[in-house]
C-alpha cells in the first residue's frame, strides 16, 4: 500500500540516511576549508550542522509518530508498544529500548551541533569549522551505528502483528519521559566539549579564549548529567518498589564516571580560564569526559557486562561501537600525545593557593572515577584472565567512596576561599576556624539528638557538610564585606559556584542521614490491622480493585498516623499489565522536606492478607535537592556575562584567524 | 520504495529515456548556471588582485 | 463613547504601526541599496543556501523519483512534473522579478536593482528553456508528440524570447545606464505575456493541462506525489536566490572594484 | 527680429553639481549662475565635460547630484515651463534633408507662435532667400546649420543654450552670430554657450574653464 | 614534561580496548564455574521420582546429572538430545528440582525418560547443595562421585562435542 | 500649432516627399506573399487556406522592416534632442510617431490586403475579416513596433535586435489575426479574435506610449 | 486649471478609456468561442464546418474502439455526455489514449458526420494519483452512482 | 523476554522487581533481623543481573534467603554463613569481593592511583616553568601606556 503515512517509517529512515550524508560532508568540507585557508569553505559547517540536525530532527518525529498512530509494521513500534498504550508513554516509548533510544542519541548530538552552529557567532570561524567538523565525526559514527545494526524503522512486512507487545511496564512511567532525554543531553553534550578541545589541538590554539568558549557548554552538558543522574536516581527510588536510589549498578556507573570527570573538567577549566594553566591537563580531561560517556554507551549496550544468564546481545553491535569507541577515544588520545607537548602552560602557583586546591580536588574526582571504572571492569578483567567469576557492589564502592567524598568535600571549601597565585594556610584557618568549630559541634549534635549514640559515619558526613556549608557562606560574606546588598554584585559566575557548593553539602547531608537513620519493617497486615514503624503508625484501611488504561490492580489504601494525627493517606498498587502479563509494586510514598513514608506490597496471602514493607526514609529529598541545587548553581554560572556574546566580535575575529590561516 | 532494483529504476517502465534525457539536460544547464558566477568570480579576483598588484608597483610612494 | 475611544486608540496604534514600518521599510530600502551591505550580508548566507539547495534537491528527487508512486494513467513518465514545474514557475517568477527590479531602477536609480535586473535574465532564461525542454520530452510520452503548438507551449517559447531579447538588448547598448534602463523598459514591456501564460490553459482548451497547484484550491494531486513537488519548487526559488546572489555579488565587485572595501577583500 | 523681452527674469542657477560619466568624475562642487544679460562661455579640452554640462543646464539630462534651480525651483519640477523660457541648440541641426529650409524652419519653430513672414525674413537674415524651393541635402553643411540658427532671430525665448553653434560656419556667419548674440544679451537676455571660438567682443563675456579640475 | 608521559592515556586505552575485544569474543561468558569442581557430590537422602523410594548415591560409574524441571523450557528443548545421548548408553541421572513428582512421571511417559533414575528435589535442597541457580544444569560425575565438570543451559550436540572427551576420559 | 501636429505633418510630408519609405515594404509585403504559391503549392483549396496566416505574416515583416527607420533618423539628426529639449509631453509624441508610422504602413497593407487575398484564392467569406484584422491589428503592430524602436533607436545596426525584441511581442497578434481570418474562411464565427485585437490596440494604445518616451529618453542621456 | 494639471487629467482620462475598453473587449472576447474546437455536441447540430481542418475532442467512449485487421487504422467514439461524434484515423495511437480518457483529434468532419483524424493527441488532466487510488476513486463513484440509481426505482 | 532484559539494562540499574517477604523471616533480636539485611545485601543473587539477595524475588534468591536464615537460626556466624554460600556458588555471590592475590588491585588501585597523582602534582609544580622575569621600569611604563590607549579606544 503506497500511502503517505504507510511510507513514513521509510521517510524516517530516509531523513537519516540524509543526516548521514550531511554529516560526512560536514566531517569533511569545513576542515578542508581550515586546512586551505579558504573561508567560504570554513562557512559550510554552520548551514551543514543545521541540516543534520533537521533531518535528525525529521527521524525521530516520525518514529515518535509512528508510536503515536500504532504503525505496528514497524517492528521497534511493535516491540515496544501497545494500542492502549496512553500517548504521552507512546512518545517516550520512542526511547524506551535500543534502537530508539540510539536514534535520540544521535538527535541529541544534531542538536548540539545545531546549538554550536547558533550559538558561536562570537567565535572564529576556523575554530567553529573545526568543532563542527569534529562533531560531524562523531555524528557519522553513531548515525551509521544506528543504520547498520540498530535501524529502528525496520520493518515487520509482510506479517505486521495486529498488536503490539507493550512498553516494559517499568518503563510507564513519568520517569521515562524525562530522564533519558536530560541524561542523554548531558552525555552527549560532553561531545560538544571534547569537539572544542580536539578542536584547539588541531589549531594549536590553547589559550584563555578557548577556555571561555568551552566552559558554557561544558556547564551545560554537566547541568544535564547532573539532572539526568538525580532523575534516574529518583525514578528507581520510586520505581521499582523498595526504596533503593542507587545501586552502584554498570547503567549508574556509566553516568556517574562523565560526571565526575566533567566536574573536573569544570575546575581545570576554571582556572584555564582564569589563569592559562593546566591546558593539556584540561583537554585530557575533556576527551576523558566524553570517552567516558562514550565508554558507559558501550558497557550498557554491547553486552560485555552482562554477565550472567540468558540476554547475550547481539555481538555486532558490540564490535560495531568498540570500533567506534577505539576510532574516537584512540584517535583523540593519540592527537593528545601528538599535539600535546606544543602546549605549554606559563605562569607560577605555591603550594598554597587556589590552583593546588582546584588540582587536588581534579585528582580526588578523577580518583573516584577511576574507582569506579575500576570496580565496573574488575570482574570482567578477572573472568577473563580465567580467574573465575566475582561481583563487586555497594560494599566495596562504599568503601571507596566515603574517604574520597571526605577529602574532597575538605578541598572544596579550601578551593573556594583559596586566592589564586598564592595563600597561606594561616589565612585560610582563621578565616574558617568557625565553620570548622561548628562543624565538629553539629556533627556531634546530629546522632547523639537522633539516637542517642555515637555513629561515626555521621558524625563525618554532617561534619563535613557543615563546614563546607559554613565556610562558604562565610567566604561570600566576606567577599560581600559583610553586607547583604553587595551580594547580588558577586557576580553570576562566583554565587553559582557557591549554590553548587552547597548543594553537594546538602547531598552529601541527605546520603548520610537516608543510610544510617532509614528504618523498615516487612509485616503481614490484613485489612484493620496496625503497624507501628519509628513515629508512625500504618493502619490498613481496605483492598480493592482499580481498572487503569492498560492494567488491573490491586490496591490498598494505608492510614498513616503520626501520634493521633493522620499525616497521609497512601495507596500502594500491585500492578497486572494486560499485554505482557508482568506484574508491576507501585510505591506510595508520602513525601515531605524532611523525611519520606514508603510503603509497597509484596505477595497476596491466604485471607486476604498482604506482605507489605513499611519504611521511613529520612532526609531522602535532600538527596536531589542537592542535585538541584548543583544544576542551580551551573545554569547562574552559565547566565554569567562573561559567556555572554558580543555584537560587534565576530567579523574582527573571522578576518582575524582566517587571516592567520592564510599566512600561517 | 516504488522500485525493486536499479536497473528497474533506471527504466522508469519504459519511459527511462524520457525522465533521464529530462534530467540530464537540466543537470547539464543547472550545473552550467553555477559554474559560470564561480569562475567569473574566480577570474575577476584574479584579474583585480592583478590590477592593484601592478597599481601599486606602479605607484610606490602612494 | 468608550467604542470611539477604542477606536481611536486602535487607529492611532495602527497610524503609528504604519508609520514604522514605513521607517523600517525605507531604511532596509536604503541598505538593500548599499552594494557593501549587500555584499557582506550576503556572504553569510552563501554557504546555507547551498546547503538548502543542495539538500532539497537530493531530498526531493529521492521522493520523487524512488517514492513517489506512478501516476495511473502516464505511469513514470509523470516524475518530469519535479523538474518541469518548478522550472516553469520560476522561470515565469523570474521574470516578474526582473521587471519589477527593471522599475525600481527606472524610477529610484538604485544601482542595486540594476544589477540585479541585469543578473536575472541569463538565470531565468536557463530556468525558461529547461521549462521548454522537459515539456517538450513529457509531451512525447503523454501526448504523442514533442511539440505543440498550444497556447502555454507557445507562450513559454515567447517568454524565452523575451528573456534572450532583453539580454541582447543589454547587450547591445553602448552605455552601460541606457543598457540598464532599456532592458527594465521591455521585460516591463514583456510582462503583458505572463498572464497570457497563465491563463492560457484556461482561456483556450489547449492540451496542456490546467494548473495542479492552485493557493485557494486543494491541490487536485496524491499528496505523495504532491510534496517532493512543493519541496522541489521551494528548492528552486533557494537555489535561483543562491544564483542571484553569487551573480549579482560579481557585478558589485566589478562595479566596486575601486572602492576601498573591496581593494580590502582583494588584497586578503 | 523680435527683441526679448528684458522684463523676463532670468535665473538659473547650479549648485554643487557633480557629475560622473563611467566611474570618471567629469566636475564636481561645479557652481554656476546666469542671470539677464550674462553671456557665458563654457571652455576647456576636450572630454572636459562642456557638452554634458550645457545639456545638464538644458535640462536634457538629469543624470547629475546637485541642484539645478530655475528661478528658485528645481529645474525639473515645472519642466515645460522652463522649456518654453530658453532655446536649445545642440551640435546636431535638426534638419531632414528632404524638406526645404522654411519647411524645416515650421518645424523648429512650431513651439512658438511665428508667422511665415517672419520666418521667411529670417531666411533672408541667414542668407537663404533664394533657396525656398530647394531640398537642403543640396544645401552645403553651412547653409543648413544657418537653417536651424535662422530660429534665433525669431525666438522668443530669453536663454539660448547653444552647442558649438559656430561649426561648419563661414566667416560672415560667424560675424552674423556674433552680432546675434551681443543683441540678445544686450537686450536683457542669456546666453549659454560652449565653443573654441574667442568671443572676445561681447562685453558681459564670462568664461568657466572646465577639465581643470583634472589633477 | 618528558613526551612519554602523554602516550600514557593512550595505552591504557588501548588495553582496556583489548580487554573488550576479547570480552566480546568469548563465546560463552554466562555461565558461572562452579566451585564445586573437583569436589564430591554432596551427599543426599530423597525419593527417586519414579518410585518414591529413599535414595541416597550416584552409581559407581561415570554419570551426566542432569538438573530439570516440568516448568523449565529450555529442559523441554533438550530433552530429545538426553534421549539421543541416553540411547548411544551414556548414562544420565536425572534430578527433578523444584517440581511436582505427578507432573515430572507425566512429562517422562510423553517425552520419554532418559534417565537412569530421578532424584525428587521438591523445595531444591539438593539444586543448593549444588550451587544450581537454574534449570537445565548438567554435571559430569566420575565412578568416585566427584564432580569433574559443569554445564549450564542446555545440552546439545555442540556442548557435548566439548564435554564428551572429557566424559570419555572419566571412565 | 504644436511640436506634435507639426512633427506628424513634417514626418507625412517627408513621407510624400520620399515614397520609398513607404512604398518598399508595401511592395516587400507583396513579394513575400507571392513568394508562397511559388515555394509550396499553387493549388487554391491549400492557397486559400493557409492565404489569412500568409498575408499576416507578411504584413507583420512588412512592419517590422519599416520599423527600424521610425526613430533613427530623428536620433541622427537631432530632432529628438530638440523634442526633448521643447519640455512637451514625449508620450504625446510617442503616440503620433507611431500613428505616423501606421499611416505609411499598416494602412496601405490593409488596403493592400484584399489584392492578395485574390491571388491567394481567400476565401470569400475571409474579406472582411482580413481586412478588420488589419486594420485593428497593423496599429497594434506599429505601436509596440514603435517601442521597440525607440528601444534600439541608438544601437548601430539595431535593425536584427529590433526584430528579436519585438518579434515575440508581435506573435500573439498574428495568433489571434490568424485566427480570425482562418474562422472567417470555414464559416465560423470570428469576433473574439477581432475583440482580443481591439483589446489589444487600446492597452497598446494606452500603454506602449510610456514604454516608447521611457526609451526615447534613455537614447538622449548622453 | 493649471496646464500641467490639465494635462495629467487628458492622460488619466484617456488610459481610464483604454483599459476599460481593452477589459470590455476582453470580456466579450471571452465569451466567444475562438478556438477550433468543436465538442461533439457542436459538430451534432452541425455548428462545425465539414471538410475544414478542425480540432474536436472529448472523452473515448469505452468498448467503442475498434481496429483494422490489416494496418494501423482505428475508429473510435467521442462523446462529450450529449452526442458522441465517430473519429477514424490512421496511424500510432499516443500512450495515454484509452478508453474513457481524454482526447484532441485534428482533422475533418467528413459528409457523413464522421470526423477523419490527421492527428489524435491525448489529453491529460490536471490529477495526479497512484494507481490504487484512482481504482478506489472510480470504485467508490461507481458505488455512489449505483446507489443514487438504486435510490431512484 | 531477551529483549524486555536488554529495554531495562538501559535504563533501570536492575531488571528485577521488588520482593516484600520480610515477614518470613521473623527474629526475636532486632539486631539479628539487622544482621539478616546486612547479609541478604551484601550476597548477590546468582540468577540476576545485578541484584541482591534481599531485593531478588527470584526464585533462587528466595531459596538463598531460606538458607541465610536457616543458618541463622543454626546459629552460624556471618563468615560461615557466607562461607557455606561461596562453597556452592563461588565468590560470585559476595558482593564484598574477598582481599585475596588477584583482587589487590582492586582493594588498593584507587589508593594507589591517589598517592601517583600526588606524586605527578609535586613533580609538575617542581618543574614550573620560572616566571617571567618582573618588567623593568620603562616595559611598566610603555605598558600603562597601552593600557591606557586600550581603555581610551
Amino acid at each position: 500500500m503506497t500511502n503517505l503515512s504507510g511510507m513514513l517509517p521509510e521517510f524516517g529512515q530516509l531523513a537519516l540516511i540524509f543526516a548521514l550524508l550531511v554529516a560526512a560532508v560536514q566531517m569533511v568540507v569545513p576542515l578542508v576549508g581550515v586546512r586551505r585557508g579558504q573561508a567560504w569553505l570554513m562557512a559550510y559547517a554552520r548551514p551543514l550542522a543545521s541540516a543534520q540536525a533537521l533531518f535528525l530532527i525529521i527521524s525521530l518525529v516520525i518514529l515518535a509518530y509512528c508510536f503515536v498512530v500504532d504503525d505496528f509494521s514497524v517492528a521497534y513500534v511493535a516491540k515496544n508498544s501497545n494500542t492502549a498504550l496512553p500517548t504521552a508513554y507512546k512518545i517516550s516509548a520512542v526511547w524506551g529500548a535500543h534502537e530508539g533510544s540510539l536514534l535520540l542519541w544521535v538527535t541529541m548530538l544534531g542538536c548540539w551541533g545545531l546549538a554550536v552552529a547558533w550559538f558561536s557567532q562570537s567565535l572564529p570561524l576556523d575554530m567553529v569549522a573545526r568543532v563542527l567538523s569534529i562533531m560531524g565525526m562523531v555524528s557519522v559514527g553513531f548515525i551509521l551505528f544506528t543504520l547498520e545494526t540498530s535501524n529502528p524503522f525496520d520493518r515487520n512486512l509482510p506479517s505486521m502483528p495486529q498488536e503490539g507487545a507493550d512498553l516494559n511496564p517499568l518503563l510507564q512511567d513519568f520517569g521515562l519521559i524525562v530522564h533519558p532525554p536530560t541524561l542523554y543531553m548531558g552525555y552527549v553534550g560532553l561531545s560538544v566539549v571534547f569537539a572544542f578541545a580536539l578542536a584547539a589541538l588541531l589549531g594549536g590554539r590553547l589559550d584563555a579564549a578557548w577556555a571561555r568558549w568551552s566552559r558554557p557548554w561544558t556547564i551545560a552538558a554537566w547541568v544535564f548529567l547532573t539532572l539526568g543522574i538525580a532523575l534516574g536516581s529518583w525514578w528507581a527510588y520510586y520505581e521499582l518498589g523498595w526504596g533503593g536510589w542507587w545501586f552502584w549498578d554498570p547503567v549508574e556507573n556509566a553516568s556517574l564516571m562523565p560526571w565526575l570527570v566533567a566536574t573536573a573538567l569544570l575546575h581545570s577549566l576554571a582556572v584555564t580560564e582564569k589563569r592559562g594553566l593546566f591546558k593539556s591537563w584540561t583537554v585530557l580531561l575533556a576527551i576523558f569526559a566524553f570517552s567516558l560517556s562514550l565508554l558507559g554507551t558501550f558497557l550498557v549496550r554491547s553486552g560485555v557486562l552482562t554477565s550472567v544468564h540468558a540476554f547475550a546481545s547481539d555481538p555486532e553491535r558490540g564490535v560495531f561501537i568498540l570500533a567506534l569507541l577505539g576510532i574516537c577515544v584512540g584517535g583523540s588520545l593519540l592527537l593528545y600525545a601528538i599535539k600535546a607537548p606544543t602546549v605549554a602552560s606559563v605562569g607560577r602557583y605555591e603550594w598554597v593557593s587556589r590552583e593546588s586546591f582546584l588540582l587536588l580536588n581534579n585528582l580526588l574526582l578523577l580518583v573516584a572515577a577511576f574507582a569506579i571504572l575500576l570496580g565496573t571492569l574488575y570482574p570482567l578483567i578477572i573472568d577473563f584472565m580465567g580467574m573465575g567469576k566475582l561481583s563487586v557492589g555497594a560494599a566495596w564502592f562504599n568503601f571507596m567512596f566515603v574517604p574520597i567524598s571526605v577529602l574532597l568535600a575538605l578541598v572544596i571549601a579550601l578551593g573556594a576561599m583559596a586566592r589564586w597565585k598564592a595563600d597561606d594556610l594561616k589565612r585560610l584557618g582563621s578565616e574558617t576556624v568557625a565553620a570548622m568549630v561548628a562543624a565538629v559541634l553539629l556533627g556531634l549534635a546530629v546522632p547523639l539528638l537522633a539516637d542517642g549514640t555515637m555513629n561515626w559515619q555521621v558524625l563525618l558526613g554532617m561534619g563535613i557538610s557543615f563546614w563546607l556549608i559554613g565556610a562558604t557562606l562565610l567566604d561570600v560574606w566576606k567577599k560581600a564585606r559583610g553586607r547583604l546588598n553587595r551580594i547580588p554584585q558577586l557576580g553570576m559566575s562566583y554565587l553559582g559556584m557557591v549554590l553548587a557548593h552547597i548543594g553537594v553539602a546538602i547531598t552529601i547531608i541527605g546520603v548520610t542521614m537516608v543510610s544510617n537513620y532509614s528504618i523498615e519493617v516487612s509485616a503481614r497486615m490484613a485489612k484493620g490491622d496496625t503497624e507501628t514503624l519509628g513515629d508512625y503508625r500504618f493502619e490498613f484501611v481496605d483492598a480493592g480493585h482499580i481498572e487503569g488504561p492498560n492494567f488491573v490492580s490491586d490496591a490498598i489504601r494505608f492510614r498513616v498516623y503520626d501520634g493521633e494525627r493522620q499525616i497521609a493517606l497512601l495507596q500502594p498498587e500491585k500492578r497486572r499489565y494486560n499485554a505482557s502479563g508482568s506484574i508491576m509494586t507501585e510505591a506510595a510514598i508520602d513525601v515531605s522536606l524532611l523525611r519520606d513514608v514508603y510503603v509497597s506490597m509484596g505477595e497476596p496471602l491466604a485471607d486476604g492478607a498482604w506482605g507489605i514493607r513499611l519504611q521511613v526514609k529520612p532526609f531522602m529529598r535532600w538527596v536531589w535537592l542537592g542535585a538541584i541545587f548543583m544544576s542551580l548553581g551551573g545554569l547562574m554560572a552559565m547566565l554569567d556575562k562573561r559567556y555572554r556574546q558580543r555584537k560587534n566580535a565576530p567579523n574582527n575575529a573571522v578576518q582575524a584567524s582566517t587571516a592567520q590561516e592564510v599566512t600561517a | 520504495m516504488e522500485f525493486n532494483s536499479v536497473a528497474e529504476f533506471l527504466a522508469m517502465g519504459h519511459h527511462g529515456l524520457y525522465i533521464w534525457l529530462s534530467y540530464g539536460l537540466t543537470a547539464v544547464i543547472i550545473a552550467f548556471n553555477v559554474a559560470q558566477p564561480l569562475l567569473r568570480r574566480r577570474r575577476l579576483l584574479k584579474e583585480q588582485a592583478q590590477r592593484l598588484r601592478r597599481e601599486k608597483k606602479h605607484a610606490p610612494q602612494a | 463613547m468608550s467604542d470611539a475611544l477604542c477606536f481611536g486608540g486602535g487607529v492611532k496604534t495602527q497610524l503609528i504601526a504604519v508609520v514604522v514600518m514605513w521607517q523600517w521599510l525605507k531604511q532596509l530600502y536604503h541598505r538593500l541599496g548599499s552594494p557593501k551591505w549587500f555584499y557582506e550580508i550576503t556572504t553569510g548566507w552563501i554557504p546555507w543556501l547551498a546547503v538548502l539547495s543542495v539538500v532539497g534537491t537530493v531530498v526531493g528527487l529521492v521522493m520523487g523519483l524512488l517514492y513517489a508512486p506512478a501516476d495511473y494513467l502516464q505511469g513514470n513518465s509523470f516524475r518530469i512534473i519535479y523538474i518541469h514545474v518548478p522550472a516553469a514557475l520560476l522561470a515565469q517568477s523570474a521574470f516578474m522579478m526582473m521587471a519589477v527590479a527593471g522599475a525600481v531602477y527606472l524610477i529610484w536609480r538604485m544601482k542595486m536593482a540594476a544589477w540585479v535586473a541585469k543578473v536575472i535574465a541569463p538565470v531565468g532564461a536557463s530556468f525558461c528553456l529547461i521549462a521548454l525542454l522537459t515539456g517538450a520530452i513529457w509531451g512525447k510520452p503523454t501526448w504523442g508528440t514533442w511539440w505543440v503548438w498550444d497556447a502555454r507551449l507557445t507562450s513559454m517559447l515567447l517568454l524565452l524570447f523575451l528573456y534572450f531579447g532583453v539580454m541582447a538588448l543589454q547587450q547591445a547598448m553602448e552605455s552601460e545606464d541606457s543598457a540598464y534602463r532599456a532592458g527594465a523598459i521591455l521585460s516591463l514591456v514583456g510582462l503583458v505575456n505572463i498572464p497570457i501564460i497563465k491563463y492560457s490553459v484556461e482561456w483556450w482548451n489547449t492540451l496542456h493541462q490546467p494548473a495542479t497547484l492552485k493557493l485557494t484550491e486543494k491541490p487536485s494531486m496524491h499528496p505523495d506525489m504532491l510534496i517532493p513537488l512543493l519541496i522541489m519548487i521551494v528548492t528552486t526559488y533557494v537555489f535561483f536566490a543562491l544564483l542571484i546572489i553569487l551573480r549579482t555579488r560579481n557585478e558589485i565587485l566589478w562595479h566596486e572594484r575601486k572602492r576601498s572595501w573591496v581593494k580590502q577583500i582583494l588584497e586578503s | 527680429m523680435t527683441a526679448t523681452s528684458g522684463s523676463t527674469i532670468i535665473d538659473l542657477q547650479a549648485r554643487k553639481l557633480l557629475c560622473e560619466r563611467d566611474d570618471r568624475v567629469l566636475f564636481e562642487q561645479l557652481d554656476v549662475a546666469v542671470g539677464n544679460g550674462d553671456l557665458l562661455q563654457l571652455a576647456g579640452p576636450n572630454g572636459a565635460g562642456k557638452t554634458t554640462l550645457l545639456r545638464l543646464l538644458a535640462g536634457l539630462n538629469r543624470d547629475y547630484e546637485g541642484e539645478l534651480l530655475w528661478r528658485g525651483e528645481p529645474l525639473t519640477d515645472d519642466f515645460s515651463a522652463y522649456a518654453s523660457q530658453r532655446l536649445y541648440q545642440g551640435h546636431l541641426a535638426a534638419v531632414k534633408k528632404a524638406l526645404t529650409p522654411l519647411e524645416n524652419l515650421r518645424w523648429l519653430v512650431s513651439s512658438w507662435n511665428v508667422s511665415d513672414d517672419q520666418l521667411w525674413a529670417a531666411l533672408d537674415e541667414v542668407e537663404l532667400g533664394g533657396y525656398e524651393e530647394t531640398a537642403c541635402q543640396q544645401l552645403s553643411a553651412g547653409q543648413q546649420r544657418r537653417v536651424a540658427l535662422a530660429r534665433l532671430c525669431v525666438a522668443p525665448t530669453p536663454l539660448w543654450i547653444l552647442d558649438e553653434p559656430f561649426t561648419a560656419l563661414d566667416k560672415a556667419g560667424v560675424r552674423w552670430l556674433e552680432g546675434r548674440l551681443q543683441r540678445q544679451v544686450e537686450g536683457g537676455g542669456a546666453v549659454i554657450i560652449t565653443s573654441h571660438h574667442a568671443l572676445e567682443n561681447i562685453a558681459s563675456l564670462r568664461q568657466l574653464e572646465l577639465g581643470s579640475t583634472r589633477a | 614534561m618528558n613526551r612519554a608521559f602523554l602516550f600514557i592515556p593512550l595505552l591504557g586505552f588501548i588495553a582496556m580496548g583489548i580487554l573488550f575485544w576479547i570480552g566480546l569474543g568469548q563465546e560463552d561468558k554466562t555461565s558461572l564455574p562452579s566451585p564445586l569442581i573437583g569436589k564430591p557430590f554432596p551427599t543426599f537422602i530423597l525419593n527417586t521420582v519414579e518410585s518414591g523410594e529413599s535414595t541416597n548415591h550416584l552409581p559407581q560409574e561415570p554419570v551426566l546429572v542432569n538438573v530439570w524441571a516440568t516448568w523449565c523450557p529450555t529442559c523441554k528443548a533438550e530433552h530429545a538430545f538426553l534421549n539421543e545421548l541416553a540411547k548411544e548408553g551414556v548414562k544420565i541421572v536425572g534430578i527433578n528440582y523444584k517440581d511436582d513428582d505427578f507432573k515430572a512421571r507425566q512429562w517422562l511417559q510423553a517425552y520419554g525418560n532418559p534417565y537412569l533414575f530421578n532424584i525428587a528435589d521438591p523445595d531444591g535442597k539438593l539444586g543448593l547443595e549444588l550451587g544450581v541457580y537454574g534449570a537445565p544444569e548438567t554435571f559430569l560425575v566420575d565412578s568416585k562421585g566427584i564432580i569433574r565438570a559443569k554445564h549450564i543451559g542446555d545440552l546439545n550436540a555442540q556442548v557435548w562435542a566439548r564435554l564428551q572427551p572429557q566424559f570419555e576420559a572419566m571412565q | 500649432m504644436s511640436l506634435v501636429t507639426a512633427t506628424i505633418r513634417r514626418d507625412l510630408l517627408l513621407a510624400a516627399r520620399n515614397p520609398g519609405e513607404w512604398l518598399n515594404p508595401l511592395m516587400f509585403f507583396l513579394m513575400v506573399a507571392a513568394l508562397f504559391p511559388l515555394a509550396v503549392d499553387p493549388d487554391p483549396t491549400f492557397l486559400s487556406k493557409i492565404a489569412g496566416g500568409v498575408i499576416w505574416v507578411a504584413a507583420l515583416l512588412a512592419t517590422l522592416l519599416s520599423l527600424d527607420a521610425l526613430y533613427k533618423a530623428d536620433v541622427d539628426d537631432g530632432s529628438l534632442e530638440q523634442w526633448l529639449a521643447s519640455g512637451e509631453s514625449l508620450y504625446a509624441m510617442s503616440l503620433g510617431k507611431a500613428l505616423v508610422h501606421w499611416c505609411i504602413s499598416g494602412l496601405p497593407l490593409t488596403l493592400m490586403a484584399p489584392v492578395l487575398g485574390l491571388m491567394l484564392a481567400l476565401p470569400e467569406d475571409a474579406y472582411w475579416a482580413l481586412i478588420l484584422s488589419l486594420a485593428v491589428g497593423t496599429p497594434v503592430l506599429s505601436l509596440l513596433g514603435a517601442v521597440g524602436a525607440a528601444l534600439t533607436a541608438g544601437v548601430r545596426s539595431g535593425g536584427l535586435l529590433l526584430s528579436l525584441l519585438i518579434l515575440p511581442l508581435y506573435i500573439p497578434v498574428l495568433i489571434f489575426a490568424a485566427s480570425a481570418v482562418y474562422h472567417a474562411g470555414i464559416g465560423m464565427a470570428w469576433n473574439g479574435q477581432i475583440g482580443f485585437l481591439g483589446a489589444m490596440l487600446a492597452l497598446a494604445l494606452c500603454l506602449t506610449p510610456f514604454a516608447s518616451a521611457a526609451a526615447l529618453k534613455l537614447n538622449l542621456s548622453r | 486649471m493649471h496646464p500641467k494639471r490639465k494635462k495629467r487629467l487628458t492622460l488619466i482620462l484617456f488610459m481610464v478609456l483604454g483599459v476599460g475598453s481593452a477589459v470590455g473587449l476582453l470580456m466579450y472576447s471571452l465569451s466567444q468561442n475562438i478556438n477550433l474546437f468543436m465538442t461533439p455536441t457542436q459538430i451534432a447540430t452541425g455548428e462545425a464546418p465539414v471538410g475544414r481542418t478542425i480540432r474536436a475532442g472529448g472523452l473515448v467512449e469505452p468498448g467503442t474502439v475498434v481496429r483494422d485487421d490489416s494496418g494501423l487504422g482505428v475508429r473510435f467514439v467521442v462523446t462529450d455526455g450529449q452526442s458522441e461524434v465517430t473519429i477514424a484515423y490512421d496511424g500510432i495511437l499516443p500512450d495515454l489514449f484509452r478508453e474513457g480518457q481524454g482526447i484532441v483529434a485534428m482533422g475533418k468532419l467528413g459528409e457523413d458526420g464522421v470526423f477523419v483524424a490527421s492527428e489524435v493527441l491525448a489529453k491529460h488532466d490536471e490529477n495526479y494519483m497512484p494507481p490504487e487510488v484512482q481504482e478506489a476513486l472510480d470504485k467508490a463513484h461507481k458505488d455512489g452512482k449505483q446507489a443514487l440509481e438504486e435510490a431512484r426505482y | 523476554m531477551k529483549h524486555i532484559f536488554l529495554t531495562l539494562c538501559l535504563w533501570f540499574p536492575l531488571a528485577a522487581l521488588a520482593t516484600v517477604d520480610g515477614y518470613k523471616y521473623p527474629f526475636d533480636d532486632p539486631q539479628d533481623a539487622a544482621r539478616f539485611e546486612q547479609l541478604a545485601q551484601d550476597l548477590r543473587c546468582p540468577k540476576c543481573q545485578n541484584q541482591n539477595l534481599a531485593d531478588s524475588n527470584a526464585p533462587v534468591a528466595v531459596d538463598l534467603r531460606d538458607k541465610v536464615y536457616e543458618l541463622m537460626q543454626e546459629g552460624q556466624s556471618d563468615d560461615e554463613i557466607v562461607g557455606y554460600l561461596v562453597d556452592r556458588y563461588g565468590d560470585f555471590v559476595r558482593y564484598n569481593p574477598p582481599f585475596r592475590a588477584e583482587t589487590v588491585l582492586l582493594w588498593f588501585g584507587p589508593a594507589l592511583v591517589f598517592v601517583f597523582g600526588l606524586l605527578l602534582l609535586v613533580l609538575i609544580r617542581r618543574g614550573q616553568k620560572q616566571p617571567p622575569k618582573p618588567l623593568s621600569a620603562e616595559e611598566q611604563a610603555r605598558l600603562q601606556a597601552l593600557k591606557n590607549k586600550a581603555k581610551s579606544s
